[in-house]
């Protein structure tokens, strides 16, 4: 968690606007779902992995690293998409169990093909987003684009919030561990709940204090976004106009020629 | 049995114990671009109204006073903390995550949760890269409105029926749990049957899988509920 | 600058912790304000800045009471500033250019005002470098430093600092009385809470010290460490450079100085006075 | 007692913090660990308590190299203990005595034991009447003493304190360190992280400055802190009796005496010596 935080914080692409980066994995994103093909599934992954190790500086050994849960997972889950079901043997595999066969047919293993390769390419656009723009600026942008502002104001509490009790999540369950809170599955299970309800109050107390810090600098109940965003140069805007006709492009001619 | 098959089964039996093992700690919602673009857009559809609804009856709860909106904030940190924990597993030596609403929605109540439970998937999605934008709103009914309410609803029929406190939380927890995957595993479903596979045969195929990995966890999660239930309520 | 008459202060739940506060706090001063814990540092520290509302008794700033409308809570809150001891429970926004903007902001300035109070107290804490980065990434000397950038940027006359330095290493520390010396220097009127005597000793004008929600003293460091009673009951501890001196005195080995010396350095020097 | 070797630690997400420690601690030695901030101190007392596995070199607890199978650990875990420094995140239970009893119940005792020694510690740190209570509601000083008392519960020969006293009062930290001493007295071992040098000089039996990850002295307080360049290096002062001793000597208003005092009253009574 904190690990693509940081990440995002230590990019090369940070100052650019979060505007244009937001637009860019989301457009793209569409894009993979609608043409749902594998040469554009493909071919965005590629993309998408160039620009976050070349474009944002993430070395390719962290980039696989963060590929490799989702890729065992989408493998999974599309060897579920894989497997039917027939009553004689049939397809290119087939096993029997309880009386029934599970097969796999060409056309499913074609279509689990392309469950897999879509989801990993959408997954490498959400990737860009999360490893190039920090969630302050995302938040800024939603501010932007006139979120009703108690949401936003919201999501900026509980973005903070969540470190706060993650961190002492963290370090409780340090001294739990120094105190043989794992040992045996009855007391990781003892310990565990332990610890969610003394976050919990801690969550409380802590809420307390910090809504009197907050009056005490003359909060009055309203907060409002007011960092700034960086804005996109017209230079970035010509360059992200010329992707979004080449994407929108791309998707036709794919989805032509697949007929 | 020839060499080909023997070989078959090995393979199906690897694949298996993958599933077994990615599916637990992964599977807590649909990844970014399993579901095809128009059931993003019906599930998206669907879980508005139920999102609308939160958002009101929060912007009533917070009328006035900084400090309800300080805790909702905080409770919402909380759900996304709790749906962090490592939960001790039965299945495999790996550990698990507990999907936190049945408690969230005993203590906040389900409409509160359809707006907390968003956002927590949002941040997940950002932070954890779990789940993902476009499947947002599948993501969300299931775990943010559908769990929630059932689980509320058993929550409040178990406490009509007299149930002592530790087995209504229990139950909701369960249930809220259960219930968040069963919607899950008929996502995919409505997403993934064809001529070769009925909606029924996809059903079952992640009912299965779901149910062999999800209802111990639920188990643990309903425990875990409880437990930090009555640790709460006695101080 | 400050003048607290008859000040009670009783929580919700009942427990009284400030049973009759009187003192008179002078522009500029620097206060150490000494006190077991439990003494009502922190509750008289947030009736100052209007957070806990006086049960009996009256705050006057400047000579006016505190008004607890809108209006003139905006002005406590501007004139009197509070860092609070856990720098954690006092950061909450996304980033630390946005903490500092909170303060200016919920004052009503305009947006360039903003922008100009931020970058001003970013740069006189020295965290301008910090300022897109989430709290979570600071280590606990920036996070401090911060909380007091995020103070600062709304311009007040009164500091109240509650244990600064209590949980930095000795070198951020140090870095920080440097800073708030600073401040003093600029006008400010400091009040800190502390537990260290000796640092009490070597830097306030003033020592108050506070016991079971009363000021049992009020004055120079010089008169109230010299006062034995007092110390024993309040569980205080006679300033290292102070009772070395008066070892040194009474056994004749160094002559009287017109003032006692109130740093390690100005012992130092006495002793190497010929 | 503990020797450590080549000690390396990395977090997971690549910082390394320990780059090889070399150390060996006696049986019932008093050890102040000193150094700033992000010096490895906390990462080192994790390591002693097995929390954290060596990334490289080993640790040999009285002779034995640590296992980190299920047995190694609970053997671990009860002869060396960790009092971490904000008792906040330490205390999770739901009232003291379950949280004093929590150690002794994962080791496995009868009821009968755990009670025993659940009560043998309350009572050793002054708490019993506490014992009801929910430690989320303690005041600062009972919840240390709390934590103290649910690790000695789970009666450890070697004892971590992450600062001790950074958060106390006064009175409170001068009755924690006769605590600590009383247990020492009974021949456990203790280790303490501290920011404070007047404390480590006074206190320990021996100093080891960490900087960096790595042991930049090891010996005792005189030999530590009289090593000036090192002082400089680590950003360590002198101690106040140790720099006010030597201005002392070399004004020639004292003797030299045959070892150096330690605290305010040894210097006091050197002073007073006809």
């Amino acid at each position: 968690m904190t690990t693509v935080d940081r990440i995002a914080y230590t990019s090369k692409l940070k100052d650019m606007s979060p505007a244009i980066k937001a637009g860019l994995a989301v457009s793209t994103l569409l894009g993979v779902l609608v043409a749902s093909q594998n040469v554009f599934s493909v071919a965005v992954f590629a993309l998408m992995t160039a620009l976050c190790t070349a474009g944002s500086g993430l070395p390719l050994r962290q980039y696989r690293k963060m590929c490799a849960i989702p890729f065992w997972f989408l493998l999974a889950g599309a060897a579920v998409v894989a497997v039917g079901f027939s009553e004689a043997p049939a397809g290119l595999w087939h096993v029997r169990i309880f009386g029934v066969y599970l097969v796999v047919t060409l056309d499913s293993l074609r279509r689990a093909l392309e469950l897999f390769l879509r989801s990993m390419a959408g997954v490498s656009c959400l990737y860009f987003l999360c490893v190039t723009t920090p969630v302050n600026d995302l938040l800024g942008l939603l501010n932007r684009m006139h979120a009703p502002k108690l949401l936003t104001e919201l999501m900026m509490m509980i973005y903070r919030f969540i470190f706060l009790l993650a961190g002492l999540a963290g370090q409780m369950a340090v001294a739990q561990k120094a105190r043989l809170g794992n040992a045996g599955y009855r007391a990781s299970l003892r310990s565990v709940s332990m610890l969610a309800s003394s976050v919990f109050v801690c969550a409380f107390q802590k809420s307390a204090a910090i809504y009197d810090a907050m009056e005490s600098r003359g909060y009055d109940g309203n907060f409002d976004f007011t960092g700034e965003l960086s804005r996109s140069t017209g230079r970035q805007r010509l360059i992200f106009a010329a992707y979004e006709v080449l994407l929108i492009g791309a998707v036709v001619a794919v989805k032509w020629i697949a007929g | 049995m020839n060499n080909w098959q023997k070989r078959s089964m090995k393979a199906s039996v690897i694949v298996s114990m993958l599933m077994l093992t990615a599916v637990p700690v992964y599977a807590m919602h649909i990844a970014e671009g399993m579901l095809p673009i128009q059931w993003c857009l019906i599930w998206g559809a669907l879980f508005l109204p139920f999102f609308v609804w939160g958002f009101w009856s929060i912007k009533k709860q917070c009328a006035g006073s900084g400090r309800v909106k300080m805790l909702l904030a905080m409770s919402g940190a909380y759900c996304f903390v709790l749906s962090a924990l490592k939960m001790p597993s039965l299945v495999t030596a790996s550990s698990s995550h507990p999907t936190g609403t049945g408690l969230g929605t005993i203590l906040f109540g389900p409409a509160s949760m359809a707006v907390l439970g968003f956002i927590v998937l949002l941040f997940q999605a950002l932070l954890l890269a779990h789940g993902g934008l476009t499947t947002l709103g599948a993501n969300a009914f299931s775990m943010a409105v559908a769990g929630p309410f059932v689980g509320y609803g058993v929550y409040l029929l178990a406490k009509k029926c007299k149930a002592p406190r530790v087995v209504s939380v229990f139950l909701c927890a369960f249930v809220a749990d259960l219930f968040t995957y069963a919607v899950t595993a008929t996502e995919l479903a409505l997403a993934f049957n064809n001529a070769e596979v009925s909606f029924m045969q996809a059903w079952g195929k992640f009912m299965g899988i779901f149910a062999m990995t999800q209802i111990p966890l639920a188990i643990v999660e309903g425990i875990l509920t409880a437990l930090v239930f009555e640790a709460i309520a006695s101080l | 600058m400050i003048t607290i008459e008859k000040l009670r202060y009783t929580y919700p739940d009942g427990t009284e912790v400030l049973r009759g506060v009187d003192l008179k706090i002078g522009r500029g001063e620097r206060v150490a304000v000494l006190g077991p814990n439990g003494s009502g540092k922190s509750t008289l520290f947030l009736c100052l800045n209007g957070v806990h509302r006086a049960t009996e008794g009256r705050i006057l700033l400047e000579g006016r009471p505190m008004a607890y409308d809108k209006k003139g809570m905006l002005d406590v809150r501007r004139k009197v500033g509070v860092v609070f001891q856990d720098p954690e429970t006092q950061l909450f926004c996304v980033d630390v250019y946005q903490e500092v903007a909170f303060g200016p902001h919920n004052l009503g300035y305009g947006k360039q005002q903003v922008h100009d109070s931020v970058m001003k107290s970013l740069d006189a804490m020295d965290v301008t470098e910090l300022k897109d980065r989430p709290p979570h990434f600071l280590s606990g000397g920036q996070k401090k430093r911060v909380t007091v950038a995020s103070v600062l940027s709304m311009s007040p006359q009164v500091l109240l600092f509650d244990e600064p330095t209590a949980a930095l290493d000795p070198i951020h520390a140090r870095q920080l009385m440097e800073e708030i010396d600073r401040l003093n220097a600029e006008g400010i009127t400091i009040l800190m809470a502390t537990h260290d005597v000796d640092q009490a000793y070597a830097w306030a004008d003033r020592a108050v010290v506070l016991d079971s929600g009363v000021v049992r003293a009020s004055g120079t460091p010089d008169e109230v460490f010299c006062d034995v009673k007092l110390l024993e009951q309040t569980g205080l501890q006679t300033p290292f450079v102070l009772r070395t001196y008066r070892a040194l005195l009474r056994s004749g080995r160094i002559r009287g100085a017109d003032s006692p010396p109130h740093t390690a350095e100005e012992l130092e020097a006495l002793i190497e006075e010929v």
